[in-house]
């Protein structure tokens, strides 16, 4: 059940006072990854991309926080918010990124 | 010198401003921005106000808000008003000792519209009044967040909806409004350009503006793929065409008298203009049918003129010993 | 003097007018009085007629209205009656005390009224005390003397407040000299 | 600790006496007549180091209640004060910091609004603002604008409220005009021996738990969110009543929300709001000294309206006329307008519209004569021919 779930539930009178919503990130909820026409595929045949934390570019320019760093030197796409816009592929220095048709 | 992250991966790895799950257009840089000032200053807690804009109400559609932080809202033309009574309130509550004493950091934030035109006011009266926060303006160069309408910071010759390119008036009529010489002829400790297109740059004026005791600027150039009409994967490299081109220098204002230059470098050759324009959508009336090489013409003498200006402004102020 | 006392000053924008009016007040509530005291409201502007207003009672009053029918005018300024009808509305019985350096009897027949008429001096008392021809507290002097809205002390009591240290006492000598310097007729 | 003083104040200066007592944490104002009093004495207050607040000079109206929106946001307690096309400048924040909920409490020194440009007293700026969710209290005299500026920061800041209140007192009027004001005796300064703790608020911008404020309502939550912030302002009402009476068992000077003045036996009244209420009160005193017998009742909350006081104490009169110094043009005046819905359809008086003291003409004794002439004449008629009198002006 997402928060909007939750305030829909709640009627008029038990929503949280002035309109506020009463805790941090609740758009996390809110899977924008249904937005995408085509998916980032990140060294597809070859191991291109090798040290990302030398660069990191497509994850500082990443509109909607969709590549996460995980230790201790690797890159994850995370498809719940990746919007498919095509910014990593297009400015990763390596070209280790191509978009590819969504399924 | 205060020690400013030289690579990406010296900025933190977690999220501190907004998040995941906003609804930004895609490729929308605004959200880069977001994510950027947050990362710029990993220490200190920010409180967050927002103008009424794209990034205000792309991120805050109720029940979800896309933030880790506190998040306030007021209205369109007064996020720095709003700003300074958040900063007051913080300050005169620490002082009587009803909440904690914490180093906060007040950020206020507005698309053009919102802090060029409709904005100014509060912002000038904010400045003067030397409240410790920091306003920075994403210039997608039109009223974005109601369908692409011209602002002040609309560049000559371009269409939107409210100055079409028509068979008689080809696009706005007038030249982009120079905030921030208009800033910093307030005598601000700092005020800045920077551009979505070198975001370690931007990363370093976002600190350097937070360690100000007192009010500082930062003005960020982020082209819109929706308004200007580009692809959705081009907004950096737009942006990267713009400082190269020397239509949107990168410099930094001292107390609004010394004036550094970041990007471009000089010595490099120019980039014609022509580049920046081609492949904008809504400069396609300069190219299409036929190419109209005169107002391509004005608007190159205009970059060269303004680009002139900032190049002495830059050497007087190496030269000069007041600051 | 009915229940509610009614005094209506007349005087120019930077003659003092409106603190004539409130140092009054000041006095009488100091004597536990019911007062209430306002300038004739508008954009006052140094040198243009103006009116202040005072009310006095016994008891506790709501009226809110300005005043109609003054039971005492007094004049700060002596050019005014040829532009202001200053005695417009004076209430049977009532009093005109007026800052000149005619007599009563003179005043009298130049306003054609046959009301009371306390005349003073108070420019040339404040010239000589104050070293400043500001009449309007030396006028209160007449006033405390040909009324019994308030006792001397409490006046000047009041004007202390307002007026500290070597300027206070300058004034309480204008006031004092008003009081016993005022002619009736 | 402070004694009770009676001292000659003005109004203005009363009511800046009330705000530093009440120790707001940051204020934020733009000058205008007739407020300017106000703003000069509380910045002396501050150079004298006798008030300990943040006091922004902002540059507009505008930004003045933008800048205590964001002040009461972090919890701290606000002050403000304006007047006529300085509300109306701010009347777009003005709506939007009761819909947050945050209390903020703001003095008009009521003025009318231009065209033409005037400075002098009549209620079309606080009128402007009956939409706004602010709770909105009229006072009749410079004592009360004293007292209902130390009650508005309790109702405001009780969590049960939490709203914005707007205190008004007649420009020139009471604002500029010396009355007798009896200061309060306080032992304990922070929190005026209990009567006004430090705020608490509902809920605040805070670092270690964020939340967020401002958002973008769709249709499927607006008016949720709009039926919540009504709930709160008509509960308002009770906790209202709760703090006039504290204060008067405290202070011994009630204010009830609707006050009647010799209407058990009144065959015709007239309802006032504001300082017309004194006038108002001389004038009754003078007719039933003549035999007449009118009333008078006293509206002092008119947001929330309180619908029920009304009726009780307009219930038993023949003919009421219900005093405005605003209009609503094409229309009546507000007051009676709220008044008319309250009494329709329950059998109850005659009730018309009195339009009085637009732009500071004088309401004097005369005007209520005239008023209970005309009611006197309706009542003998059984019917309201003229249901909107103007008063007081030249010309047929």
């Amino acid at each position: 059940m997402t928060i909007q779930d939750e305030y829909r539930k709640k009627g008029w009178k038990n929503l949280p006072p002035g309109g506020i919503v009463d805790r941090p990130a609740t758009a996390l909820e809110y899977k924008t990854g249904t937005w995408r026409a085509f998916r980032p595929i990140r060294n597809k045949d070859k191991k291109i991309c090798q040290n990302p934390e030398a660069c990191l570019i497509c994850w500082a320019l990443c509109p909607d926080a969709a590549i996460k760093r995980v230790e201790p030197n690797e890159l994850e796409f995370d498809m719940d918010y990746c919007k498919g816009c095509g910014v990593c592929a297009l400015e990763c220095p390596l070209k280790a990124i191509e978009m590819e048709q969504e399924e | 010198m205060a020690d400013y992250p030289t690579r990406l991966a010296d900025l933190p790895k977690e999220e501190r401003s907004v998040s995941s799950g906003h609804r930004l257009c895609t490729g929308c840089a605004a959200g880069t921005i977001a994510r950027l000032v947050g990362k710029a200053v990993p220490d200190k807690p920010l409180i967050w106000v927002n103008a009424t804009c794209c990034m205000e109400v792309a991120t805050t559609i109720y029940p979800f808000a896309a933030w880790h932080i506190p998040w306030l809202h007021n209205a369109f033309e007064n996020t720095a008003a709003t700003a300074s009574g958040v900063r007051a309130g913080l300050d005169m509550l620490m002082k009587k000792g009803r909440v904690p004493e914490r180093d906060i950091e007040v950020i206020a934030i507005g698309g053009d519209g919102g802090t060029y035109d409709i904005g100014i006011q509060a912002i000038s009266g904010a400045i003067e009044r030397g409240h410790d926060f920091v306003y920075i303006c994403y210039d997608n160069e039109a009223y974005m967040n109601t369908g692409i309408q011209r602002s002040g910071a609309t560049m000559h010759a371009a269409w939107t909806t409210t100055s079409p390119a028509g068979e008689v008036v080809l696009g706005k009529k007038e030249f982009k409004k120079p905030l921030l010489r208009i800033v910093a002829a307030h005598g601000l400790e700092y005020c800045a350009t920077a551009s979505v297109s070198h975001p370690l740059d931007f990363v370093r004026k976002v600190k350097r503006a937070v360690d100000v005791k007192g009010p500082a600027f930062v003005h960020v150039i982020q082209p819109c793929l929706r308004g200007w009409r580009f692809d959705t994967s081009e907004s950096f490299q737009v942006a990267r065409l713009a400082v190269e081109s020397r239509f949107f220098p990168l410099y930094e204002v001292y107390h609004g008298y010394k004036y550094v230059l970041n990007y471009p470098n000089p010595a490099l050759s120019k980039v014609p203009i022509e580049d920046y324009l081609k492949n904008q959508g809504r400069l396609r009336h300069l190219f299409r049918p036929e190419k109209n090489q005169e107002i391509i013409n004005i608007i190159q003498e205009h970059v060269d003129l303004e680009w002139e200006k900032l190049l002495e402004l830059a050497e007087f102020s190496e030269k000069s010993a007041i600051y | 003097m009915s229940k509610i006392t009614e005094v209506r000053f007349h005087g120019r924008g930077g003659q003092g007018v409106v603190t004539a009016s409130r140092l009054l007040a000041d006095a009488a509530i100091r004597e536990g009085k019911f007062i209430q005291a306002f300038p004739e409201f508008g954009p006052e502007r140094a040198g243009a007629p103006i009116k202040g207003f005072t009310r006095i009672s016994d008891k506790k009053f709501t009226i809110k209205s300005a005043i109609y029918t003054p039971d005492v005018v007094a004049v700060i300024d002596p050019t005014l009656p040829r532009l202001v009808p200053v005695t417009e509305g004076l209430k049977e019985g009532g009093i005109v005390v007026i800052n000149t350096p005619e007599t009563p009897e003179a005043i009298k027949s130049k306003l054609g009224i046959t009301d009371t008429v306390a005349a003073v001096n108070a420019t040339n008392i404040a010239l000589e005390t104050i070293g400043r021809p500001i009449a309007n507290t030396a006028i209160l002097g007449a006033i405390v003397k040909v009324t019994d809205l308030v006792k001397l002390d409490s006046l000047i009591e009041a004007l202390l407040e307002v007026f500290k240290g070597g300027v206070g006492q300058k004034n309480v000598e204008a006031i004092k000299r008003s009081y016993e310097e005022v002619k009736v007729a | 600790m402070a004694k009770a003083k009676t001292l000659g104040m003005m109004g203005d200066f009363a009511v800046a006496e009330a705000a530093k007592l009440c120790n707001p944490d940051v204020i934020a104002a733009y000058p205008i007549t007739p407020q300017t009093i106000i703003v000069e004495r509380l910045s002396e207050f501050v150079a004298d180091g006798e008030l300990e607040c943040e006091y922004i000079c902002v540059e507009s109206e505008h930004s003045a209640m933008s800048a205590c929106y964001g002040a009461s946001a972090t919890g701290a307690r606000v002050y403000t004060a304006t007047a006529s096309q300085g509300l109306a400048l701010m009347i777009e924040i003005v709506y939007i910091t009761a819909s947050a909920r945050f209390p903020v409490v703001m003095t008009i020194a009521n003025r009318a609004l231009s065209g033409p440009i005037n400075i002098h007293c009549d209620h079309s700026d606080a009128m402007l603002a009956r939409d706004s969710g602010w709770i909105q209290l009229f006072a009749e005299d410079c004592q009360e604008a004293y007292d209902s500026t130390i009650q508005a920061f309790r109702i405001a800041e009780d969590k049960r409220v939490s709203l914005p209140v707007m205190n008004c007192l007649d420009g020139f009027v009471l604002s500029h005009s010396i009355e007798p004001v009896t200061t309060l005796p306080i032992e304990d300064e922070e929190t005026l021996d209990g009567f006004l703790p430090i705020r608490d608020p509902l809920y605040k911008l805070d670092v270690d738990a964020p939340i967020a404020q401002g958002l973008l309502a769709l249709p499927e939550f607006y008016m949720e969110i709009k039926r919540g912030q009504q709930e709160a302002h008509l509960k308002s009402l009770s906790v209202i009543k709760e703090v006039i009476q504290d204060f008067g068992d405290r202070w011994g000077r009630y204010y009830p929300v609707v006050e009647p003045y010799q209407m058990d036996d009144a065959e015709v009244a007239v309802m006032t709001i504001g300082s017309s209420t004194g006038t108002g009160k001389a004038a009754v005193d003078e007719l039933r000294a003549e035999g007449k017998k009118v009333g008078l009742v006293k509206l002092r909350c008119y947001r929330p309206f309180p619908v029920k006081d009304i009726q009780a104490a307009l219930k038993k009169a023949g003919a009421v006329g219900v005093c405005d110094r605003a209009v609503s043009f094409g229309s009546t005046g507000p007051v009676y307008a709220d008044t008319a819905g309250a009494m329709v359809g329950r059998g109850g008086p005659l009730v018309k519209n009195f339009i009085i003291g637009l732009g500071g003409k004088d309401i004097t004794i005369d005007t209520f004569r005239t008023m209970y002439d005309n009611l006197y004449a309706d009542l003998a008629k059984g019917e309201i021919e003229e249901p909107v009198e103007w008063i007081g002006i030249r010309g047929e």
